[in-house]
């Protein structure tokens, strides 16, 4: 288990060390200036090209890179052109957000995917299948901003029940803030949750056509428990292996969610910062994701390695 | 005077196989020699993973030895480049077992029958190509109307007379057929072999028959060698397996092999053990867990091929 | 696995549970003494000399101080500035501080800060060139006195020194001396203002609480001038760049007050009991720049004047600002209602005549080639306006080819003069022309002609207000002919805040002697 | 296609109507785009202020958008774009996945490799690498396009690479290695035509994403250039006038729902169509 | 101890029914193996599945007959509905030892689940019970295997813990749908000789159901050939393989290798097997049958009874008495 442990994690650190180059190299490729956006419309050239030269940015590409992955190993992102603060802080403000919206998501995304996913399954063919399959594959047809914009109209603009915007901190006015993040996590967890419902469906239809199935049924055991035990447990398998998937889709997700809903998380953050240039802030943040997908689909990998002994563990 | 065709020597081929994590090198082939006299057909017996499948796969040179020689008509297969290599392509065919894989459903029968030409430019024109397309196709037993149908539109036997057509499209020397009616129903089991030992008649064909089905094996062989974990463990004429069985893994195989007669029945339960796994294989004489005849030199010592006997039986034995 | 997912269900009823309790429950979260306001953005750093930002000097206006400041009719009254002499015919300003004026960090302000700011401004302010790069020199000649003086007379030196906007804010000296042009870090914004600085956290807001040692001018507060009292405990800058989520945050009762709203709402929103609408006192007016430097319109006055002939301007108002009260179709680049008007060369302004257009194409010995025209959409008024034109040239024969970019990628383009020949973007209201971009000979478009020159050094280096009129007429009357640039319209935006905020300020956000009754 | 192909690829339809419904909708798309200058009643671009944001009437079915332009025209005109986009974004996809992932298949050794570095790209989510790209390339249809199918080309790189994986093993590949097939013909012989079948499946799939994609481009204003109809632009145009005209939200987004629903329709009866052995490889992302 | 009558199982719609089995009647008795041979595509398996309330949803169905075991009707019962019914003494092992097996869960679970349901233990006492049952099956270190997955066992161990599961019902009646199939032979013969030492020792009854002429000679007590979706015909072993009166069953035995060793050429049955369904009229083995006649094609042919249980679904059957 340990050493396969630290081979993948081995393999996942070149990844993210490729990865690091693609994200330097690629955001750097960004025409722009944060010069521009710092100063505003009226700087003159020579304002410019000095506050270009107290920021480093007119080094060569290449020192700029180490520069940076040398402070980035020791955990400094640098700092933020725009907010003149360390990235690490700017990210971890925007943080609280985005891991609570995620979160929040992932409990919807599972608690509407699998049951649901189970009884159009088991149910399987019937007007109720044909039913809520035909819904899942609506919400996964739909543009999620524009699931935001009517859970705002509806809810929000016209019924008022639920703020339509912003995200104050629990730690500011309690676990009651968590309502600002209600619509968002349904609009981020709509497509989602779509496709695990999809996903949990297909996948228990192809456990139910596997032979150790009929040997359960031959044995005698009632069909929900034929349910739980044989076919659930082994589709789950396959769904398990989806999440760090349905991680990325959702981080993508987050960035218009985020924006729609004017939620102070790193996916506006990001998008904000790539509008400003900012470009330690951009590199922070796509690094953070990419540490967190590949660790999302470290723990999957080993997840799944445990829940599945034909995998053995060593 | 028999020529010999086809030589293999001292062949070894092994495998990397991934199990929890580790990799473990497994020796499908241990160490085979063969070899087919023209006109002959030798059959290959043995169980699911005695390597006899590899032996064929690796003289076709879909996998590579680690070590051995293979020689057709002198010219050494694994190292032939070029124009020898092209010659030998379409000297050594296969037939394979599945009937339904084996053809690619995207292609005409008659695209797939003519590959081996195609590819190795053989035909001069169209219809040369169509004409000897239709006349393989008649050759196995189908209109040659068959060439443009594709082979979903097929049975399972025709598929294996149109992978029979592909094997001697242009004329081969040698056929290695790897279990060519094992998927096949009984009935038409019987056409196909019917048809493969025709066309053995008619085209003066070599034939390396690999089977797990002794009965196939003694059907159609001339000589056969049977397999247990990677080795040749007993060689020699059909009839001198199927009556003089002298190995004791021959004779349990031969022994387990059900009587289409009730009044042979084998009464009681049978206890002959499982082979041993291919991760771990024992250090002597691989049957010897099985075998009632085991001595302490078996565990110890590797049994070499000698004669025994007379037919040219062969026997790697150390108690007989 | 059984038990996981019961757990998981049980855990998540309950959260929906809370939520939905907490969702009937709704209390508007308003802290006692807290005042939320929705910009249109997260602001730069707030070091308002260097950035021109809007945010930025919203936000900067609560803490920073100025030495003079514009009453409601842009008038600069004194604020950190107690009076002043100006001697040598204009070339030498002596300015008197106010006493007793505190730092957010206790120390009291003296003419050595303001000295050592004035020099930071010359240096890096992004506006400081205007007025410091005439000065031979400034000193402190009294402990609350400070003595500028010029090569040359200034005329609008006290409107310089009016505005936070890339203006003179005082910081004190210990962080004016060793600022450089990189925005200065967030503990050292420390002003004099009502409010200081708390705490900023990015994409969140940024927080301001009230300054307990500030003392208020003793004339009445009128538009950024006069007395400055506190009445809220923080203030909270929130950025919402969704104008549909601003204006529903504040009918919710999320915020308090909320920036630019969109011409659209306007009539519905006047409508709505649950907000109240301020309309800014002073136009802003966009702007399309023609590239005198490169390309096809470089000198081509009858081209510029062709372009300008086939427009319409009052619908690509319409378009972009919406209801007739919130723009004006208005030739005068300064509006009527203040010394500046004139009506110098406005026939040209908007005369929507295709016909007469393709003629002077023609002429002008356009043949239909490509014009490039640099527009972001970061701005939707800076496209509506865009796009009309566009269409309206395409009706006379000019074939005009947007470019849409984001802001930051527009700011870089324009200026590289061979990547453009016309950008758009637009300028707040200045009460002295001296400040308009246009002027300047290094702002993109590169308005350069020897016409202009003399005419620029005209308008600066005097300080008689009559003279300087006329010779704005004579500018204005230029810019029609050789169309450096075109004037849209003026266009009032507005905000709208919580029906219970009294006495908002006219000119603009800015929350001091607001309060809620 | 013989005329026995397509039977085949219509048996599905025909044996589920909803497929069928949604093979219609398609059907009306492109000829919307087709025929757009003759099916829509106003020219998309004319501006009317005067007669902007109108709800919808009998004059103007969809309404007015804040230009005054018919909201009817520029949603029939988008169609146009939303084809280009998606078979731009398909084809992307396609012409830098099959290379590369039939490439590795076939050589393991460096395939490893090409692969690895797939997954890298992979771990950048989708929608911040079309970000980017456009950020970097500009936005105009093209970039979109390059944008989005940089996003794509990962997965359907991933797919293609497995299914050339498991073609590599199929026994009539082994036939034809055995009678000395080069590379070249085990690709354009073997590979390929087997490899249509779940491409148009993954196509399909790839097309209705693509139209998301576009959708949330164009919504954050990184899209299509504004002035272009399309159905994202029009939604992210409109999203001012969420309460003062809602209506301007309602029918581009419906357009958009309409064309991704249909096409997952597709795909999913063309999925259920397959050969059961590659169906698994679809079965991450729906 | 099961009684089937009629049996009839459909697929396509009800209006246009297409039988994969049809009209299948066959008893076995206690302590009895029936072996029900035919090749591919001939409806055994179908049968079997409907025998045991399997059939594969959607998809066949009965479409007529009864099933009874030990007296009661269980036609439309899944086996769950049976066990709650009391009738749930029936069990059944499968073709492919390897996918048989739930991979996910350990050996004892998956035993002890069948004992659960059957025997009413929990907990340790289904475990114990699960330890005798391998036992019973012979696999060594049973104690050991119960915590074992199913990948880390062999084809043929498999296939035991299979039998020990369906041993778990304490069946009456087991139905072995081609068990050895996927073994090899000296596997086989282990698993032949305990399904036979197992219906001795518990006096079961089994439908032992294969395509393997030979394996049928080895096990069966009373054997029912299947061609098409009928059964052709019906006897007990020894008269099956001395004298065969069906063409068909001839030509089954004929072709094997086995029997004609040394032969230059095999007895072949010509064409081959019809799809389900594509024969309405007549004789299903008609178009293959050496002895056709035109009433061959056209009428149903006829059940004979040719003795004592010997039954062919023949019109010109084979002479009695000619050695095979």
């Amino acid at each position: 288990m340990w050493s396969y442990a630290l081979k993948r994690a081995g393999a996942t650190l070149v990844t993210l060390w490729a990865a690091s180059v693609i994200i330097f190299a690629f955001i750097h490729l960004i025409p722009g200036d944060p010069i521009y956006v710092l100063l505003g419309d009226t700087a003159t050239p020579d304002q410019i090209d000095r506050l270009r030269h107290e920021l480093g940015l007119d080094e060569p590409i290449v020192v700029q890179y180490l520069q940076w992955a040398g402070h980035a190993l020791r955990g400094d992102l640098g700092q933020s052109i725009f907010f003149q603060a360390p990235v690490t802080r700017v990210i971890a403000d925007g943080a609280e957000t985005s891991i609570l919206l995620a979160t929040m998501t992932m409990v919807w995304v599972v608690l509407i995917g699998v049951p649901i996913g189970t009884i159009a399954a088991v149910r399987h063919g019937t007007w109720l299948d044909q039913g809520l399959s035909g819904v899942a594959m609506f919400f996964a047809s739909v543009p999620t901003f524009w699931v935001g914009l009517y859970l705002i109209l509806i809810f929000a603009a016209t019924l008022g029940w639920l703020p339509s915007s912003g995200y104050p901190s629990i730690f500011e006015g309690g676990s009651g803030n968590l309502r600002y993040l209600l619509l968002p996590s349904l609009t981020l967890a709509a497509p989602n949750a779509a496709l695990i419902l999809r996903l949990t469906r297909a996948s228990m239809l192809d456990v139910s056509r596997e032979d150790y199935v009929r040997t359960a049924r031959a044995k005698g055991i009632r069909p929900w428990q034929v349910v739980r035990r044989h076919i659930l447990r082994n589709a789950l398998l396959t769904v398990v292996s989806a999440f760090g998937f349905t991680f990325a889709a959702l981080m993508s997700e987050a960035v218009v969610t985020e924006t729609v809903f004017a939620l102070p998380g790193i996916g506006r953050l990001v998008v904000q910062s790539i509008l400003r240039r900012d470009y330690p802030v951009i590199q922070g943040i796509i690094l953070v994701i990419v540490v967190l997908y590949l660790f999302i689909n470290l723990i999957v990998d080993l997840a799944y390695r445990f829940l599945d002994p034909r995998v053995e563990l060593q | 005077m028999t020529t010999t065709i086809l030589r293999v020597s001292d062949l070894k081929t092994s495998f990397n196989v991934k199990r929890s994590g580790r990799k473990y090198r497994v020796n499908a082939v241990d160490g085979v020699s063969l070899s087919l006299v023209a006109g002959e057909v030798l059959g290959i017996v043995g169980e699911s993973g005695c390597g006899k499948t590899t032996v064929g796969r690796s003289i076709v040179r879909l996998v590579q030895p680690d070590s051995g020689a293979i020689e057709f008509k002198d010219t050494d297969v694994l190292s032939a480049r070029g124009q020898t290599l092209r010659e030998m392509r379409l000297n050594l065919r296969m037939v394979f077992q599945d009937p339904y894989a084996s053809l690619n459903p995207r292609r005409s029968i008659g695209d797939s029958v003519a590959e081996a030409g195609d590819i190795n430019k053989v035909f001069t024109s169209r219809a040369e190509r169509a004409a000897r397309i239709a006349e393989t196709l008649t050759a196995v037993g189908l209109e040659p109307s068959f060439a443009t149908r594709y082979p979903h539109e097929l049975s399972g036997g025709q598929r294996q007379r149109a992978g029979i057509a592909r094997a001697i499209l242009p004329a081969p020397a040698v056929i290695i057929a790897d279990e060519p009616v094992s998927a096949l129903d009984v009935s038409v089991q019987a056409q196909v072999l019917n048809l493969m030992m025709d066309l053995r008649e008619q085209l003066g064909l070599s034939m390396l028959f690999i089977s797990h089905d002794i009965g196939v094996i003694g059907q159609i062989s001339d000589r056969v060698a049977v397999m247990y974990m990677g080795r040749v463990v007993e060689m020699s004429g059909a009839r001198s397996i199927l009556d003089r069985a002298a190995h004791p893994y021959t004779r349990a195989l031969m022994a387990a092999v059900p009587r289409p007669d009730p009044s042979q029945r084998i009464a009681g339960a049978i206890e002959t053990g499982e082979p041993p796994s291919q991760f771990n294989r024992p250090a002597g004489c691989a049957y010897a867990a099985r075998c009632p005849l085991v001595s302490e030199r078996c565990r110890a010592e590797v049994p070499q091929l000698r004669p025994i006997g007379a037919d040219d039986k062969v026997v790697a034995c150390h108690n007989l | 696995m059984k038990s996981g997912i019961g757990l998981l269900a049980r855990g998540a009823a309950a959260i929906v549970t809370a939520l939905f309790l907490n969702a009937q429950a709704q209390v508007p979260a308003n802290a006692a003494g807290m005042l939320r306001e929705a910009t249109i953005g997260e602001p730069p750093p707030l070091d308002v000399m260097v950035t021109t930002a809007d945010v930025a000097t919203t936000i900067g206006r609560h803490m920073f101080e100025t030495l003079y400041a514009w009453d409601s009719h842009y008038a600069s009254q004194p604020m950190l500035a107690d009076s002043d002499k100006v001697e040598d015919g204009g070339k030498t300003i002596v300015i008197k501080l106010r006493e007793g004026v505190h730092f957010h960090n206790g120390k009291e302000m003296t003419a050595k800060d303001v000295v050592a700011s004035m020099v930071r401004w010359g240096k890096y302010g992004s506006r400081g060139k205007l007025l410091m790069g005439s000065a031979t020199s400034v000193e402190a000649t009294g402990k609350y006195e400070v003595t500028l003086k010029l090569s040359s007379p200034n005329g609008a030196w006290k409107n310089l020194l009016s505005d936070v906007n890339g203006g003179l804010a005082i910081y004190p000296e210990e962080i004016a001396s060793k600022a450089t042009g990189q925005p200065i870090e967030q503990k050292d914004y420390i002003g004099t203002g009502p409010y200081k600085f708390k705490e900023w956290r990015p994409n969140r807001y940024v927080e301001l609480e009230k300054f307990a040692g500030y003392k208020p001018r003793k004339e009445k507060g009128d538009g950024f001038a006069g007395a400055r009292v506190a009445n809220f405990d923080t203030i909270r800058f929130i950025p919402v760049p969704d104008v549909g989520t601003r204006v529903s945050g504040v009918q919710a009762g999320d915020y308090d007050y909320a920036e630019m709203i969109s011409g659209d709402l306007y009539d519905s929103l006047s409508k709505d009991k649950s907000v109240q609408v301020q309309r800014t006192n002073a136009p802003i007016f966009g702007l399309f720049f023609m590239n005198s430097k490169e390309g096809i319109l470089k000198n081509n006055y009858k081209l510029r004047r062709a372009i300008q002939t086939a427009l319409d301007k009052s619908q690509a108002l319409r378009v972009a600002f919406g209801p007739q009260d919130l723009w004006k179709a208005e030739g005068s680049i300064v509006p009527k209602g203040t010394p500046w008007y004139s009506t110098a060369g406005i026939e040209a302004y908007s005369p929507h005549d295709a016909k007469k257009a393709k003629e002077m194409a023609k002429e002008a010995g356009y043949t239909g080639q490509p014009i490039r025209l640099l527009v972001s959409t970061n701005y939707q008024a800076h496209y509506d306006e865009a796009a009309v034109f566009t269409r309206q040239l395409a009706d006379a024969g000019i074939n005009v080819q947007m470019n849409v970019v984001d802001w930051a990628t527009l700011l870089k383009m324009r200026g590289q003069p061979e990547q453009w020949d016309i950008f758009v973007t637009h300028h707040s209201f200045f009460p002295d022309p001296i400040l308009f971009t246009f002027l300047n000979a290094s702002y993109p478009g590169w308005w350069d002609t020897p016409e202009i020159q003399k005419l620029r050094a005209e308008l600066v280096n005097s300080s008689d207000q009559t003279a300087r009129k006329a010779t704005w007429d004579k500018i204005q009357a230029l810019i029609y002919e050789q169309v450096p640039v075109m004037k849209v319209g003026d266009a009032y935006t507005y905000d709208i805040a919580s029906p219970k905020l009294k006495n908002l300020n006219p000119n603009g956000p800015a929350f001091w002697n607001v309060s809620t009754k | 296609m013989s005329r026995d192909g397509i039977t085949m690829w219509l048996t599905p339809f025909l044996a589920r109507p909803i497929a069928l419904i949604g093979l219609c909708v398609l059907l009306a798309m492109v000829i919307a785009a087709a025929f757009a200058p003759w099916l829509a009643p106003y020219d998309p671009y004319a501006i009317h202020p005067v007669s902007r944001l109108m709800p919808p009437d009998a004059v103007h079915w969809f309404g007015t958008d804040q230009f005054g332009r018919d909201t009817l025209s520029r949603a029939i005109y988008s169609a146009r774009m939303a084809l280009l986009i998606g078979a731009g974004v398909v084809l992307f996809a396609l012409i830098t996945g099959i290379p590369i992932g039939v490439f590795s298949a076939l050589f393991p050794r460096l395939g490893h490799v090409l692969m690895r570095m797939v997954d890298v790209l992979m771990a950048f989510p989708s929608l911040l690498l079309a970000l980017g790209l456009i950020v970097i390339l500009g936005p105009s249809v093209a970039n979109s396009i390059i944008a989005i199918g940089a996003g794509y080309m990962t997965t359907t790189t991933r797919i293609i690479y497995g299914l050339a994986l498991r073609l590599r093993a199929e026994t009539y590949v082994e036939a034809s290695r055995s009678m000395g097939s080069g590379t070249g013909w085990l690709v354009v012989k073997h590979i390929l035509p087997n490899l249509i079948s779940p491409l148009l499946v993954q196509a399909s799939f790839v097309f209705a994403f693509a139209q998301l994609g576009a959708a949330s481009l164009d919504f954050l204003g990184l899209g299509a250039p504004p002035d272009i109809p399309s159905w994202g632009n029009m939604l992210a145009e409109s999203r001012t006038f969420i309460t003062r005209a809602p209506w301007l939200l309602f029918f581009p987004g419906m357009m958009i729902v309409l064309t991704a629903f249909s096409l997952n329709l597709v795909g999913d009866a063309l999925r259920d169509r397959l050969d059961p052995r590659f169906r698994d490889v679809f079965s991450g992302e729906g | 101890m099961l009684s089937v009558r009629d049996l009839t199982v459909s697929i396509g719609s009800d209006a246009a029914p297409v039988d994969i089995v049809s009209g299948v009647s066959f008893d076995i008795g206690k302590g009895e193996i029936l072996g029900l041979v035919g090749e591919s595509g001939c409806g055994k398996s179908m049968t079997s599945l409907a025998v045991m309330g399997l059939l594969p949803q959607p998809g066949p169905r009965i479409r007529g007959g009864r099933i009874e075991l030990v007296g009661a009707d269980v036609t439309t019962l899944q086996p769950w509905q049976r066990v709650e019914a009391g009738h749930g003494r029936i069990a059944m092992i499968f073709q492919e030892p390897m996918t048989s097996l739930n991979p996910v869960r350990r050996i004892g679970d998956q035993i002890a689940e069948a004992v659960r349901v059957h025997d009413g233990l929990s907990g340790a006492a289904a475990w114990t019970r699960a330890r005798e049952l391998l036992e019973q099956v012979r696999i060594p270190d049973a104690a050991l295997q119960l915590s074992a997955y199913p990948h880390q066992l062999s084809g043929g161990q498999r296939q035991r813990i299979m039998i020990a599961i369906a041993l778990a019902c304490r069946p009456q009646v087991l139905i072995a749908d081609e068990p050895t199939t996927a073994l090899d032979v000296t596997i086989q013969i282990q698993i032949l000789g305990l399904l036979r030492d197992l219906c001795n020792r518990l006096d079961m009854s089994i439908l032992f159901i294969t395509h393997d002429m030979g394996v049928i000679a080895q096990l069966a007590d009373r054997v029912a050939v299947m061609y098409g979706g009928r059964i052709v015909e019906t006897a007990d072993v020894a008269t099956l393989f001395g004298e065969p009166r069906h063409h068909y069953t001839r030509g089954l035995m004929d072709c094997m290798p086995v029997r004609n060793l040394g032969a230059r050429r095999l007895p072949t049955i010509a064409g081959q097997a019809p799809r389900p369904g594509t024969i309405r009229t007549g004789c299903v083995f008609a178009p293959r049958c050496v002895a056709a006649q035109d009433v061959c094609r056209t009428a149903t042919p006829p059940r004979l009874a040719l003795g004592e249980g010997h039954e062919a679904l023949c019109a010109f059957p084979l002479d009695a008495g000619r050695p095979s």
